[in-house]
């Protein structure tokens, strides 16, 4: 690995006197996947928005491939390759499964002004929407109504619009949340083995312990602001603080 | 040595206007509904008052100043509160929440069908009542005469507007309006019975511009039409002085009516391109309006 | 995989081409069986060209514009001063001017109001509906104030109808505007499923996400809002030469108001809906306006009882009635 | 001080502009004594009923013009209809509404495509005539229009008519006649300085009413003794509280205020005026306060101000004793309505009447009931006595088809035994002297009575 796909350089983000990202540093490699964990308040959300350009640091740099990209705003890093999806659903209710993606595969393709033909007279938009289907398992609902599919489906349809921008880094702000718990594993199975078979990279926050330890192969944990492990599951696990602040016991 | 008049002239005019947006700011503060059949509320009190005063009153009671000032208003902001009641309210209630284009539509077909009313009750003719214009007496100011009705109908709008202010600043039930025309969630929150709310909110906006309309007729004749003349106008103030609160009611008024009298005086050709015109450019400066941004 | 792109009833080009048949052949017949009604079913296309423009950016991209007859306007009066000022009598020429000053007005205001959605949106249009109508009625000198400007006969590809019988002038007029009607039917149906067609119906249920996927909201709003006034425009250009007068009646807001009820009649949902609704409510007042002098009472609660009854529209009400017969074969379909 | 002399005068001068004008035939409106005798069998006259279309404005701020007019033209047809009919045929009418130009129009082809009406009486406003006239020519229907009396209709919209005629007189003459009523009533001859104030409904019979006031102010007083003060243009029924523009008026210091505002708009402002004491400092010109329904104008219009009847015709005159043509006419509305007629009652009433006899002359000429096309040689040139006088029908341009006849002004006079303020002092003005005559060729811009005065008349001369 020549380059990581991105490093996150000692950035601080502070919220009057509340240290939400107290310096942390970390990098990602191409196709890595990593969990982000921790309790309540603990910067999660405030690093994925500092990281997406929702928000920027007040210290620190953050490169993406190479680049800083600390001073690019939203659409600059989506345009880079940056794509997020939200704890809500947000998904277009009067469109189809299909219809859903092919938006988002027409945006990428700078489509989204052609007028004077059909959508679907485009091959590579229809293929590539059908290759999405198919990676996330959605083929059987590709002409339902989100709001005709379940919780989990929905949240699956919400991660495959942002994939459908063929963006190098996904990063999920917990993506089961919202689904009941009996879906929540297959919910992340899907998800996991879309990224596995497309080679995505991803960054995942995520509240459930459960799932954290069953999909992550590297973990951060943070704790006010700071990381406090960062490493494959079996050693963050391992870490005491970590096992003090956020298992309390329950995997010692 | 016009300018006295001028001036008066002017506030009498804002006065009518808000007493009419101050209504419409209160429905969209509260109910987030912008009502375009509130004007024809305005409509209903003129004709009821010219009625009233002209059937009722002066038949029995001759041109007694008193009864004259009294009697048709009293009676006629009532009335418009049993129509509001009837037609208005139900509507808007139904209408809360369902999205901006349903509740242009269906006030725009609640307009429409007070025109029709407005018709089959008081026939196609303008009608009037200068009673109580002539009755009130005239003034003689700066060299001009001048009718004290206005002055009646100024003192009594800024009145009025003073009790709106301490209403709703210095009392819980404007608290609870203040807060909840920023936070339609709020009433609920702070424990309030917000069907009742909504009801007090609503009559009250009817009363008010039953109230307006009242005060118009000794002035004028109302006839077909003066609803929409009236909304077009209101709507302007409501948009320059800003959507849905009492400050922006009271900026707004004053300066329609001050534009209109300063066309009038200065270009008299383009008095409505410019009434527009300002409000387009109040828009793009301060989307929000003058003298609103911060709820009833 | 194209059947996950949904086809509404009435959404198809084959519903377009039965629509178009049935007003090429009603007119005949009509003016067989009532003579006087004719002539309302070529109000009824022209109107229908500005609501589906209108629909284009209510239906399609979730923007009310309460002052749509801004454009009628831009386009009536671009026939009325041509012909004034520059004694041009070729329609054509006109019609294009015509969609031109649409065009450019939207481009003009468009990127200012568009900052705006709901309910400013609708006041911002309405005003700026108000301002061309203080226009038309108070530059009189120009405009010819509230008596307007005198349309005479037009020539239809060049050829010079001045001699002919009214009757025939008429009959030829509504098959010369139903041959643009269906070229705009069927553009519009293009667009609808295009990708900006279906970018416009994302921005209408998420913004904010359609901007999230890279989408330029704010020009693809203008596109289509440049496209609706063209179609708009355009319908007021062709209504020139049947008022015969242009005057500043035709830019009142009331007008808008009937825009956006012919709209929500038929059924914004769906492509045809503003058709079928522009056809019947011009029907529905000329014969309210005959029938009683209290027209604008029934018009009222008829606009009332299908917001409340039919939000979607009298094709909704067919689409639903038609799902229910086709669930016995299984099929099911829902409108977008 | 208007005398018998005056009157005859008039109506000698009317006769002449009838004569020169071609047929020369003179009529009589009104029921006659003795009746054309019904046709015998086999005239072939059509059996069934004439479909007559009225479509005056009967609703909205127009309403109190478009009432008594429309109630003039039923008045006709019911006393024709007494009377056997035309050639036998009774008169059947439907109403529909005046309205807006674009609904006016859409009303009048649902008259004539789906009624099917033979002949059609209409229109108050100088807005709906230049609309509803090319449909007219159109469709081939023959077509009197009572009012709506702008000089475009006949110089520009439609220059060379055949199937629209107008009986009101011409709207030019409106503000011509009121301008001269001012000067002579008011002593502006003697004046150094007028300044006036204008107040018109902004369209286009307030700006007629403007331009011709002027012209003649500026051509008889000599354009530096005009001075204009004020102009407001108040949209037509548009604006009910004049306060601002009154406070105007009294501000600018105008000697004359001059305007052309009717119906409603007129009654709220001369109402607020009175409290503003407007009528104390500023000597009032109407070309048209006493047009309505003479009763409408209440006993607290102030006197001595010109009151205008639209150039055209008050009950009062020609005197009732004298001109038994007036005297039944009004006394026959009186018993109908409960009311007096007004100009427009007068002019719908002639309309009918004047269809009546030409087609009657046609059907002498032709011995079958007439195409419309059939009628029209027996309108053009055409004269007809009716309660306002002669009236004659041009038949060549300018103003092809337009009615004209002698003009009236007045003083404003409460009556203490009608309790209402009367048309005083009539003031009555050769029609030939104030508008463009027969043949006269120049610019139409903005109207050819304006050029022709411009052109013809003599400085500084008063030429009544």
């Amino acid at each position: 690995m020549a380059e990581a796909l991105l490093r996150v350089d000692g950035v601080y983000k502070y919220f009057g006197g509340v240290r939400a990202v107290d310096g942390v540093s970390f990098s990602l490699g191409w196709g890595e996947r990593l969990f982000i964990v921790g309790p309540n308040g603990a910067g999660k959300t405030t690093l994925v928005n500092l990281i997406s350009g929702y928000l920027k640091p007040d210290r620190g740099r953050i490169l993406f491939k190479g680049e800083d990209v600390t001073a690019l705003g939203l659409a600059e890093r989506v345009r880079r390759g940056i794509a997020r999806s939200f704890q809500l659903v947000t998904v277009f209710d009067n469109l189809t499964v299909a219809e859903n993606i092919a938006v988002s595969v027409a945006s990428r393709l700078g489509r989204s002004r052609v007028a004077y033909r059909t959508l679907t007279s485009y091959r590579d938009v229809v293929e590539e929407v059908e290759r999405i289907l198919e990676v996330f398992e959605l083929t059987d609902v590709a002409s339902k109504y989100p709001t005709e599919l379940s919780q989990g489906d929905r949240k699956i349809l919400d991660v495959a619009l942002t994939f459908a921008l063929k963006p190098s880094l996904i990063i999920l702000d917990e993506p089961t949340s919202g689904v009941a718990t009996k879906d929540k594993h297959s919910v992340m199975e899907r998800l996991i083995k879309a990224f596995d078979v497309t080679g995505v990279s991803s960054i995942i926050v995520e509240h459930d312990m459960d799932i954290v330890f069953r999909y992550a192969r590297r973990v951060v944990a943070m704790h006010e602001g700071r990381v406090l492990a960062d490493g494959d599951p079996a050693s963050v696990r391992g870490n005491e603080e970590v096992r003090r602040i956020l298992l309390g016991g329950v995997y010692a | 040595m016009a300018l006295p008049i001028y001036v008066l002239d002017t506030l009498f005019y804002s006065s009518l206007l808000f007493l009419i947006i101050a209504g419409l700011n209160l429905i969209y503060g509260i109910l987030r509904v912008v009502n375009l059949a509130h004007a024809s509320l305005f409509t209903f009190g003129a004709y009821a008052t010219a009625w009233i005063t002209t059937s009722l009153i002066v038949p029995r009671l001759g041109e007694n100043l008193l009864a004259l000032m009294v009697l048709p208003l009293v009676l006629a902001v009532i009335l418009v509160i049993l129509v509001s009641l009837a037609l208005v309210t139900p509507l808007l209630r139904y209408s809360q929440g369902r999205g901006d284009a349903f509740q242009l539509i269906v006030t725009f077909g609640l307009l429409i069908i007070f025109e029709d009313l407005f018709k089959l009750i008081w026939g196609p003719h303008p009608v009037s009542a200068y009673n109580l214009f002539f009755q009130m007496g005239f003034i003689d100011i700066a060299g001009l005469r001048y009718p004290v009705y206005k002055f009646y109908v100024i003192l009594l709008t800024a009145i009025l507007a003073l009790a709106l202010w301490y209403v709703t600043y210095r009392t819980a039930f404007g608290l609870v309006l203040r807060a909840s025309s920023m936070d339609p969630h709020m009433a609920t929150a702070l424990g309030l019975n917000t069907s009742r709310f909504l009801f007090i909110v609503i009559v009250l906006a009817s009363a008010l511009a039953g109230l307006g309309g009242s005060l118009y007729i000794p002035v004028a004749s109302v006839q077909l039409g003066l609803s929409t003349e009236f909304l077009v106008i209101a709507f302007v103030g409501m948009v320059i002085g800003g959507l849905g609160s009492f400050v922006g009611a009271v900026v707004g008024s004053l300066i329609v009516s001050s534009l209109r009298t300063l066309t009038l005086i200065v270009f008299p050709e383009l008095e409505l391109v410019v009434l527009y015109l300002v409000a387009v450019i109040v828009l793009l400066w301060k989307p929000e309006g003058i003298g609103g941004g911060r709820g009833w | 995989m194209v059947e996950a792109f949904r086809r509404e009833l009435g959404n198809s080009l084959a519903a377009i081409a039965i629509l178009v048949a049935v007003l090429g052949v009603a007119y005949p017949i009509l003016r067989f069986i009532a003579p006087g009604y004719a002539i309302y079913l070529t109000y009824g296309v022209i109107w229908s060209i500005a609501a589906l423009g209108f629909n284009l950016l209510y239906g399609y991209t979730g923007l009310l514009s309460f002052g749509h007859a801004t454009f009628i306007g831009i386009g009536a009066y671009t026939v009325g001063l041509t012909m004034k000022y520059l004694g041009l009598r070729e329609l054509e020429p006109m019609l294009v001017t015509a969609m031109v000053a649409s065009a450019a007005l939207a481009l003009a205001v468009g990127p200012v109001v568009l900052r705006y959605g709901g309910i400013f949106f609708a006041i911002f249009m309405l005003a700026i509906g108000q301002i061309l109508w203080g226009f038309y009625l108070k530059f009189y000198h120009v405009t010819g104030g509230t008596d307007g400007i005198k349309i005479g006969r037009v020539e239809l590809l060049g050829f010079d109808l001045g001699r002919i019988d009214y009757l025939t002038y008429l009959t030829i007029y509504h098959y010369y505007v139903l041959a643009i009607a269906a070229i705009a039917y069927i553009v519009m149906w293009y667009i609808v499923n295009s990708p900006l067609g279906y970018s416009l119906k994302a921005i209408r249920d998420n913004e904010v996400r359609a901007r999230a996927l890279g989408i330029d909201t704010l020009q693809l709003k203008l596109i289509a809002f440049t496209i609706s006034a063209v179609y708009t425009g355009l319908a007021g250009a062709l209504l020139a030469p049947l008022t015969r007068l242009v005057s500043p009646e035709l830019a009142y807001w009331f007008v808008s108001g009937k825009i956006v009820f012919m709209t929500i009649l038929g059924g914004a949902s769906y492509l045809i809906g503003p058709i079928v609704g522009a056809i019947i409510y011009t029907y529905l007042e000329s014969i309210a306006m005959g029938y009683t002098i209290y027209w604008y009472l029934l018009l009222g609660i008829l606009i009332i009882a299908v917001m409340i009854l039919s939000p979607r529209g009298l094709m909704s009400l067919a689409d639903s009635l038609l799902t229910r017969a086709r669930l016995r074969w299984g099929v099911w379909q829902r409108p977008s | 001080m208007v005398s018998r002399r005056d009157f005859i005068k008039g109506l000698v001068g009317g006769l002449i502009v009838g004569a020169v004008a071609g047929a020369g035939a003179v009529y009589v409106a009104g029921p006659r004594r003795e009746e054309v005798k019904p046709p015998e069998v086999g005239a072939r006259i059509p059996t069934t009923p004439l479909k007559v279309g009225l479509q005056y404005m009967t609703k909205g701020g127009g309403a109190a013009w478009g009432d008594p007019t429309y109630k003039g033209a039923r008045l006709a047809i019911e006393e024709i209809n007494a009377a056997g009919g035309i050639l036998g045929r009774k008169l059947e009418f439907v109403e529909r509404d005046e309205a807006g130009a674009d609904a006016t129009k859409a009303e009048f082809e649902k008259l004539i495509t789906i009624d099917k009406i033979d002949v059609h009486f209409c229109c108050i406003s100088s807005g709906n005539t230049p609309a509803l006239a090319p449909i007219a020519e159109e469709y081939r229907v023959l077509t009197f229009f009572a009012d709506g009396c702008t000089d475009i209709l006949f110089e520009k919209v439609v220059p060379n008519p055949r199937f629209t005629f107008r009986i009101t007189n011409i709207q030019s003459a409106d503000g011509v006649t009121a301008a001269l009523g001012a000067i002579k009533f008011f002593n502006l001859m003697e004046k150094d300085k007028v300044r006036v104030a204008h107040i018109h409904p902004d369209y286009a019979y307030g700006r007629n009413a403007y331009q011709h006031i002027q012209v003649v102010f500026e051509k008889v007083l000599g354009k530096d003794r005009v001075e204009i003060v004020y102009e407001g243009w108040p949209k037509l029924f548009g604006v009910t509280d004049f306060g601002p523009y009154i406070t105007s008026i009294l501000a600018s210091g105008a000697d004359v205020l001059a305007t052309s505002l009717w119906a409603a708009d007129w009654i709220n402002f001369y109402k607020q005026a009175l409290g503003y004491g407007l009528f104390k400092k500023v000597k009032v010109v109407s070309t048209i306060s006493h047009g309505i329904a003479p009763h409408m104008v209440g006993s607290d219009y102030p006197d001595g101000q010109i009151a205008g009847v639209h150039a055209n015709y008050y009950f009062l005159y020609p005197e009732h004793e004298s001109y038994p043509l007036n005297r039944d006419f009004v006394r026959r509305y009186y018993e109908r309505w409960g009311e007096y007629p007004t100009n427009g009652s007068e002019g719908a009433y002639v309309s009918v009447y004047l269809y009546k006899s030409a087609v009657e002359r046609a059907y002498q000429a032709l011995g079958r009931w007439p195409e419309p096309e059939e009628v029209i040689p027996f309108l053009e040139g055409a004269s007809i006595l009716g309660p306002a006088g002669i009236l004659s029908i041009r038949a060549r341009p300018p103003n092809k088809h337009q009615g004209y006849k002698n003009a009236i002004t007045g003083i404003s006079r409460v009556d203490p035994k009608l309790g209402f303020s009367i048309v005083a002092d009539p003031l009555r003005i050769p029609i030939e002297r104030v508008t463009v005559p027969e043949g006269w060729e120049g610019p139409t811009e903005p109207t050819m009575t304006y050029n022709w005065i411009k052109a013809t008349w003599r400085e500084g001369v008063l030429p009544i």
